[in-house]
């Protein structure tokens, strides 16, 4: 399994039934393949869509009905569209009970920097800081470290994204939890030990007791 | 209040170089593409263009980007079009980041007569610099003002000759909102339909905020 | 012709072509009735519709479709309805070309008062505060005089409905014109002299030459 | 996301004493009556009602007054229910008056996350007391606080059983903005559909928001 499969499942399991969730684009989107069975999700796209689903069959598609990255989507019996003044409202306004965001750092502080590097990239924040600051929980997947530097950092060296921390980060080596007192690891992925992870880590982290492994959806 | 269409060269006459245009769309999904070709094909010059985002090259307000048409993009995203990126790294093009649900609140304050908005986004981020934090009920909020501009360029699904508007799904994003906040809009529907064939509950935006319909390719 | 007939009547003259205009309940209602012919007014009902007309005949009226003071109307081609914040998302914004609204005082500055009377009723201020801060024109239509006083005084004794004057005032003696430096008596009622007019008003007035008679519509 | 329809009954049960309650309806049109009667019939009492009026004696909101059940009430216009003001002078009632724009904007507000509205109305009235005023590109505005309540009841057209909703021409009013902003909300649908009937461009209120629909009667 590679890393993003690893990272999506684990991400999958933090699903609450009859909750309305968000995937940004990338990574994220993967989540949406590994809803467990029993759990029913609505998937908002911040361009305007609750209820959507996979692409329709080739040469059936609606240029009017694309997801945040232009592709093209289906709407799901319930589907509900609206313009973005409303679609902001609802993440802004606490009605979005998730979002799932990449990410190019976190820091010991729980907080995310996803959407500039200066210098070098600057694509824009989208809607990012609006989830981050509305949603009512924000989980970050991410790979662990890019080009062999750890993307969990003591202290954000890039432009953060909110200063809200975030409320949970899954990695392909862990799963941490922003807390008052710093980054806790709560489970390692399959096959990796503490030590492997504390060592793939630039931030501290807290470890208290026994760290179990993650847990991946199907 | 019967209007009559006009051509979408005659729209993209009605916009003067060195304008302010609100545009439709996402990702180019509900964008006024007939008004952007014909302001490409007369030469626009010096515009500042705001919206969601600048699209991907080819696609969009992406046209107006490499034709030269734009001096200043104020957009929450970037990220798509490398051309965006090139211009502005040259120097050629100004660009100010907006938090995407911001924008669309800014917008609309700025045709609903308020004074601005005041939001937890972008707190603790550089978005906030420079701007007045107020505290309300024991939180923080940054003011952000208001925006209108002079031309408003919007895609709709259906209108009647009254230039009251329908939108279709995905497509519908910033238009509702950007036709309160400019000072001429300017309407591309799919379809023109007669005065009374839509039902009242079923227009977003109603006509008296319409100066403008561009009709339909012959 | 009564009091209240002379005051729609002028009223009606102050309708433009291609405008959209708001009635008050009571007096201003009847300018309906007095629309010239020539002339294309859209109305506005606060409560949320463009484009209505008169009652249906009885027994076809639906429970749905009300003025703002309950009373059943009908839709007309290409009429639109819409939610609260919307209707004053277009009167506070500036889309509201006229406002027509009863009074129970005007002063000298032009402010208006018809909210409240201390003490005695409190109706309270409904659409009339937003109304008079956002109409681009704010016309008042009331009787000049109450119970043997004027109606037009030196400084508002009521809680003012706004600190921004109003356009115009229309009486069954006069048409009065809030300036910098105060009313100006710019018509007077068919048959009334200038002199009668002065002798019914508390407030200073200021006569500039001539004061033509008022023309009414039909 | 089904959920099954309760009574009316039921949805009295679940306003408890005390609690804050923001209702739909202009003059009563657009109320959800069946719910406002099973709370007269439970005895409810001490509630806080926010909306737009209180009616007439004998229609919406107004039967709960009567009935003694309502402690306060947020509203903008009282002046059509004399049973309002005889409570109110003989201190059984205690009222707020906003203005509708204000209100419908500062309940928006509440339920998109927003810190306040800033607004023109009301400045140099009694309405500003005690408030900030805030200039914004040198302009004025009354720093208005969100409303949010405990519970909402709507009124709406049509539901599906995700409790997505429609409304009714002027019976739609402040019910699509109430939707956003209470921790319950309770909507009364004139009919109920199964998912997949309402075309997404037709909802205005998301299910998702919805935590309970009445049934009609039997």
């Amino acid at each position: 399994m590679d890393a993003k499969e690893i990272i999506a499942r684990r991400v999958a399991l933090e699903l609450r039934d009859r909750s309305l969730v968000n995937l940004g684009i990338g990574l994220p989107t993967l989540v949406a393949r590994h809803v467990p069975p029993e759990i029913n999700v609505a998937f908002q796209s911040e361009n305007g869509i609750i209820g959507f689903g996979a692409p329709p069959p080739e040469g059936m598609e609606d240029p009017n009905l694309t997801d945040a990255g232009g592709g093209y989507i289906s709407a799901l019996p319930g589907a509900v569209s609206f313009d973005s003044a409303f679609s902001f409202a609802l993440i802004r306004g606490g009605h979005l009970d998730m979002t799932v965001l990449g990410g190019l750092q976190v820091d010991a502080r729980g907080r995310l920097a996803n959407w500039m590097v200066p210098g070098k990239l600057v694509p824009g924040m989208g809607g990012a800081m609006d989830l981050v600051a509305g949603a009512r929980r924000v989980v970050v997947a991410m790979q662990h470290a890019a080009r062999g530097e750890s993307k969990i950092v003591p202290e954000l060296t890039l432009p953060p994204t909110s200063a809200r921390p975030v409320t949970l980060v899954v990695t392909d080596l862990a799963v941490l939890a922003p807390t008052a007192d710093g980054l806790v690891l709560r489970e390692r992925a399959p096959g990796i030990s503490v030590a492997q992870v504390l060592a793939a880590t630039a931030a501290p982290l807290i470890v208290e007791g026994e760290v179990p492994e993650m847990q991946l959806a199907a | 209040m019967h209007r009559r269409a006009i051509t979408a060269a005659r729209a993209a006459e009605l916009i003067p170089d060195g304008a302010s245009v609100l545009f439709g769309g996402f990702m180019g999904v509900g964008t006024p593409m007939r008004i952007v070709d014909a302001l490409v094909a007369r030469g626009a010059r010096g515009l500042t263009i705001i919206g969601n985002d600048t699209a991907r090259p080819g696609i969009g307000v992406g046209r107006l980007i490499e034709a030269g048409c734009v001096a200043k993009a104020i957009v929450s995203h970037i990220g798509t079009n490398p051309v965006t990126q090139q211009k502005m790294m040259a120097g050629q093009l100004a660009v100010e980041l907006v938090p995407q649900g911001t924008l669309a609140e800014r917008i609309r304050a700025g045709g609903a007569g308020l004074g601005g908005v005041l939001t937890p986004t972008g707190l603790g981020t550089v978005v906030a610099e420079g701007k007045r934090v107020i505290e309300v009920q024991g939180r923080d909020f940054v003011l952000e003002e208001p925006i209108t501009a002079d031309v408003a360029i919007l895609h709709a699904h259906e209108a009647d000759y009254n230039g009251n508007l329908t939108y279709r799904l995905t497509a519908t994003n910033f238009n509702p909102v950007i036709a309160l906040a400019a000072r001429s809009v300017i309407a591309e529907p799919e379809e023109i339909v007669p005065v009374g064939v839509i039902p009242p509950d079923h227009v977003r935006t109603p006509g008296i905020l319409v100066d403008h319909l561009v009709e339909r390719p012959r």
